[in-house]
């Protein structure tokens, strides 16, 4: 199984904020970086950009409904701009710049991001999401309240601990204790402000969230052996035929998944010149694949199948992880309750192939 | 809305072949003149206009859409206009109640001896359609 | 378990049985609190995890596509409505389907008790209904709330919870506890707001849609094969999910679906960004009823809406 | 020796960012059949144009700017050098507009992606071509390569077929090889047609027939997935090994580049570790999934 392999810093520089003091802290980061915060402005729990003085998610806050890879991996975004003129055809790529902060990500979404670098980085570099990623100072922030459908302990994530993140917030009740991950969040700690020493006690009490948080996920899964299992199982029509039965082919679980980045390009035209986009594409739709003359995944139960076992079959063969974090979003937001844990659970037993 | 002097509303009217589109061809051979508004597109019966053609046509920028089509009971196709009729109804009310103003999307019965009406009706959609303004519904700003 | 839960688990497994049906649909209890997932089945050992709560959200006729031959389905009223709907349509013949027909207590709206009593459905430790009372269990104390806070909408407006059409009711017909205009309060205020804002509103609520489609999917009524928006020449509308496009959309499904819809609420339900997508399709169910005095799925012999005209009708709009 | 080696893939990534399409024009169209198009093309920029390489099997990703993105082999040979060739069937919306494209359009073109042809596995081997229709275009290039430095192989087999006659693609190249001694050519139709006095026969058996030896040979089989579904069976009964089967997949694709998903079989992705591969490698997916 793959680990993060990262010094976590020991905790004799460890600094703490009282979580009135937020506000502040994001004011002064305002000043380098375009700080995103959990909102929930738009009508759906997001980061967005943060508005300067709302600091109520520190309360309300459980993890965002649409994941953060939105802001390494937009839901569409322009890779080239095009006009044509007297000379042709002129290209223009567009760069993501922005410097970015993503304050408050959990564990989960942060080792998705660590995961999904792996596709972005192989074999040719994407630049757009690498940019992107490279522009971005992760801040997590420790889950207190994990979801029912939380799983994020069964695939080695803790809910209040990650080493996927630039700097790590620990809830202590009324501040937050700060730890410096890696050197771009030493780099953001030395601009911050209203910070003081923590104390031992105060480790303590860090330790103890993060423990009961860890107790507080409660939905397992053995995932020992999964992926031979599914691989024995691929032909198993019978088995993946029942999985799927109440499938919708919906693309909610993949669009709110923070692992999936599978995306469509597009073009848009409008008198001579225009761009190339790409956006979120899913494995749940049939156009997916769909070519002229034939379409290797018509049937639902083949979407689905490519859906579990790119996560837990392929992925860990390519990568050496698997490429789910047990956010549990596909889970919570599906509208037949098609469980991703419970059709893990039931892959069955065949002769290893 | 701003309302520039300059600004002619661009109009796209779906035609029936059997009785308007000839009677807008008649109103042309007549030398009638109407507002050069509309730009026309040649349908086989107005029971082919699909609400999603309507709102093609306003996502593009135009500023309303024209159903024309004939007479209750003319229809080439027996039913074709009655079905149309229900469709462009449900669709004009439902548009109006997300916001879209109701003298973008009009209607008419034009047969193929109506070059009259068929200048009238151009004419009289064209200055209800400028006096609304521009289609800004689908600006981004 | 109650009695018709019971009933039911009996007649499933008859019906498997005696080989009258190929699969049975119908609810099974969920992996979630308060959460009820479709099960579809043709073993007889699952009927006795067929469940019947509260908590019955989904519109099971969707599926019914998806299974060769006869099938025997469990149906609220609305459900029942889209199968009659879809004999109309001819996309189900009237023998291939056993309505097990169920007086449906009227569906809780999650969103709403969270709304109501500040947490999320997983904090929640119980929620129990007595007649028009139904209690909330949370941190360590019990809120009581009338029924029509708590239901969904679209059952508030539900005229009929028990199917009209069935092969078998079990149980009495419920009494209509709706509230029809508070159901629609949001479409009434949304009339009353300028056509601008209005406009505004709607662009506002299609900016965060992410085209999952789940609108769609979960919608029995939308069983084109291919839809729209899939097609690519021409491209009706562009795959990227600008609040325009998005827009044009949902207006688009919302009208195909008139005179198919029979607002079970199943696209707001399964709306993972909150669009009020009902007050949309509610919308348009007033529409139809006000001018062609129609209501979808409850004549299956009715021709169609949209097939259908009376020579002198909605003439008014037409030069 | 692993046909899926991604160690030496030729990387051609322009300024930098893969994405960004060349601009190439169009110098030449070619009518194969009522529907499909050979389109010439050389890069605009001239320094492209000589540092450009290939090899035979892989394929670029052609933009037509303002449509989209589609993905085609490159038919031409990395022997003949003086322009690029593609091959395009008209089934979409990209193939559409470049159908409607004439000499001296601009087009966009990312590449060359893809691994290649095993050329040295090949080597002084019986080579047999099976193709079908338009999945003639890839095993082209290969066979002109081939035939460019005809000393370096055995005896060469090429089976081709179409639905009907004019369905038949490059007949200039079949005129060609039937005319080339050191070639065995078999050009098939479907079913009778009026006017066709050659074989008729579908590809699969017509192979059958043709019983061409197993013994140091290697297949390379490319037509519509129905074709090659039904092709390999007939090898495997001439004693190819799953080793000496070789074909080149086609999948809906939109990056090119093994990011976008959607082109998978199983683990192996088709624009990344193929379009190339063995029998040996697919056959575990082949059933589900082609």
């Amino acid at each position: 199984m793959y680990r993060r392999k990262r010094k976590i810093l020991s905790g004799d520089n460890m600094k703490k904020i009282k979580k009135k003091d937020i506000g502040k802290l994001l004011s002064k980061w305002q000043a380098d970086f375009t700080v995103f915060t959990p909102s929930r402005a738009t009508g759906v729990a997001r980061m967005e950009e943060w508005d300067g003085k709302d600091t109520d998610f520190l309360t309300w806050y459980r993890n965002t409904v649409i994941p953060p890879k939105n802001n390494i991996l937009p839901n569409m975004e322009a890779m080239f701009r095009f006009q044509k003129d007297e000379a042709g055809y002129q290209l223009e790529p567009v760069t993501p710049e922005q410097k970015q902060i993503i304050f408050g990500i959990r564990p989960c979404d942060a080792r998705a991001l660590t995961i999904i670098d792996m596709v972005f980085k192989d074999t040719y570099e994407d630049r757009y999401y690498l940019t992107r990623r490279q522009n971005t100072v992760l801040v997590g922030l420790g889950c207190t309240n994990p979801y029912e459908s939380c799983f994020c302990t069964s695939l080695g994530i803790h809910p209040a601990q990650s080493a996927d993140v630039d700097l790590m917030l620990t809830d202590i009740g009324n501040e937050l204790l700060i730890e410096e991950i890696t050197d771009k969040g030493k780099e953001l700690l030395g601009k911050s402000s209203g910070l003081t020493d923590a104390s031992s006690n105060d480790e303590d009490s860090a330790k103890q969230s993060r423990e009961t948080a860890y107790q507080k996920v409660t939905r397992k899964l053995d995932t020992t052996g999964i992926a031979d299992k599914l691989q024995a199982s691929f032909e198993d029509k019978d088995f993946w035929g029942k999985v799927a039965a109440k499938c919708v082919t919906c693309g909610i679980c993949t669009f709110l998944c923070p692992t999936c980045y599978c995306f469509d390009i597009n073009d848009e035209i409008s008198k001579g010149s225009g761009a190339r986009f790409r956006n979120w594409d899913s494995c749940s739709f049939s156009l997916y694949t769909k070519m002229p003359a034939e379409n290797p995944r018509e049937e639902k139960w083949q979407r689905v199948r490519q859906k579990v076992c790119h996560k837990y079959e392929f992925y860990p063969r390519l990568f050496d992880t698997i490429a789910c974090t047990g956010c549990g979003r596909c889970i919570r937001f599906c509208p037949v309750n098609w469980d991703i844990t419970q059709t893990l659970e039931s892959v069955p037993e065949h002769s290893a192939v | 809305m701003s309302q520039d002097a300059e600004w002619e509303p661009k109009i796209l009217g779906f035609l029936c072949r059997w009785c308007s589109y000839a009677g807008a061809d008649l109103a042309g051979t007549s030398r009638k003149k109407y507002p050069p508004n509309v730009r026309i597109i040649k349908i086989p019966c107005s029971g082919r206009v699909d609400p999603l053609l309507i709102l093609k046509a306003l996502r593009m920028g135009f500023d309303g859409v024209l159903v024309s089509g004939c007479h209750p009971g003319d229809c080439h196709y027996q039913t074709g206009n009655y079905r149309a009729r229900r469709r462009i109804a449900i669709t004009k009310k439902f548009l109006e109640y997300i916001g879209v103003e109701p003298q973008r999307v009009q209607a008419s019965w034009v047969s193929a001896s109506e070059g009259d009406k068929w200048s009238q009706v151009v004419a009289d959609v064209t200055r209800e359609i400028k006096e609304i303004g521009p289609n800004n519904l689908f600006a981004d700003e | 378990m109650n009695d018709i839960e019971s009933k039911l688990r009996t007649e499933a497994r008859n019906l498997l049985e005696q080989g009258k049906v190929n699969a049975i649909i119908g609810f099974a209890p969920g992996s979630l609190k308060f959460t009820t997932t479709p099960l579809i089945t043709g073993d007889k050992e699952d009927t006795d995890r067929l469940v019947i709560n509260p908590f019955i959200a989904n519109n099971l006729s969707v599926f019914i596509h998806d299974i060769e031959g006869p099938v025997g389905i469990v149906a609220k009223g609305c459900d029942a409505r889209s199968i009659v709907s879809l004999i109309q349509d001819n996309q189900l013949a009237r023998e291939d389907v056993f309505i097990l027909g169920i007086p449906c207590p009227g569906v809780i709206d999650l969103r709403k008790v969270e709304k109501l009593v500040g947490r999320d459905r997983d904090e929640i430790d119980d929620i129990t209904r007595d007649n028009d009372r139904v209690t909330v269990a949370v941190g360590g104390e019990n809120k009581e709330f009338s029924i029509t806070e708590v239901l969904r909408d679209d059952c508030l407006s539900c005229e009929s919870p028990a199917p009209k059409e069935y092969d078998l009711l079990l149980g009495e017909d419920n009494v209509v506890v709706g509230d029809r205009e508070l159901s629609r309060s949001h479409i009434r205020e949304l009339e009353s707001l300028p056509p601008a804002e209005r406009w505004e509103f709607w662009k506002n609520e299609f900016s965060r849609c992410i085209r999952c489609y789940a609108c769609r999917q979960v919608c029995p009524a939308c069983f084109c094969e291919r839809c729209f928006v899939e097609e690519s020449e021409p491209q009706w509308i562009s795959p990227l999910p600008r609040w325009q496009d998005n827009l044009v959309f949902q207006a688009t499904r919302v009208i195909h679906v008139a005179g198919r819809c029979v607002d079970c609420g199943e696209c707001e339900r399964a709306c993972p960004v909150n669009i009020p997508l009902r007050s949309l399709t509610g919308k348009m169910d007033e529409i139809v009823e006000e001018l062609f005095g129609y209501k979808a799925g409850t004549d299956k012999d009715a021709p169609p809406l949209m097939t259908a005209y009376v020579p002198e009708e909605a003439e008014d709009f037409i030069r | 020796m692993a046909i899926t080696d991604i160690s030496n893939r030729k990387k051609f990534p322009a300024n930098g960012n893969v994405y960004l399409p060349n601009i190439a024009v169009i110098e030449k169209i070619i009518e194969e059949t009522a529907d499909t198009r050979t389109f010439h093309f050389n890069f605009k920029d001239e320094k492209l144009r000589e540092q450009f390489t290939f090899e035979s099997g892989q394929f670029g990703e052609y933009s037509v700017f303002g449509v989209g993105e589609a993905t085609f082999c490159i038919s031409s040979s990395p022997t003949r050098r003086d322009h690029l060739e593609c091959c395009v069937k008209r089934v979409g919306r990209v193939t559409n507009a470049l159908h409607r494209l004439g000499v001296g359009a601009e087009i966009g073109v990312r590449g060359p992606y893809g691994n290649s042809f095993p050329l040295d596995y090949l080597k002084g081997k019986n080579l047999v071509f099976v193709a079908g229709g338009i999945g003639l275009a890839p095993l082209r290039s290969l066979i002109w390569n081939v035939l460019d430095n005809r000393n370096d192989y055995g005896n060469i087999d090429i089976i081709y077929g179409a639905r009907t006659p004019g369905d038949l693609c490059f007949t200039y190249d079949l005129d060609a090889w039937e005319k080339d001694s050191s070639v065995k050519m078999t050009t098939t139709i479907d079913r009778e047609h009026e006017g066709w006095s050659g074989r008729v026969g579908f590809v699969p058996q017509v192979l059958e027939q043709a019983a061409p030896s197993a013994k140091n040979a290697a297949a390379i089989v490319c037509g519509p997935p129905v074709m090659i579904r039904f092709t390999f069976p007939v090898l495997e009964k001439l004693g190819f090994t799953p080793e000496q089967m070789i074909t080149t997949l086609e999948k809906r694709m939109k990056c090119g580049i093994g990011k976008c998903g959607r082109c998978n079989i199983g683990d192996l992705y088709v624009c990344r570790d193929g379009p190339v591969f063995s029998f040996a490698q697919i056959k575990d997916f082949i059933s589900s999934e082609y």
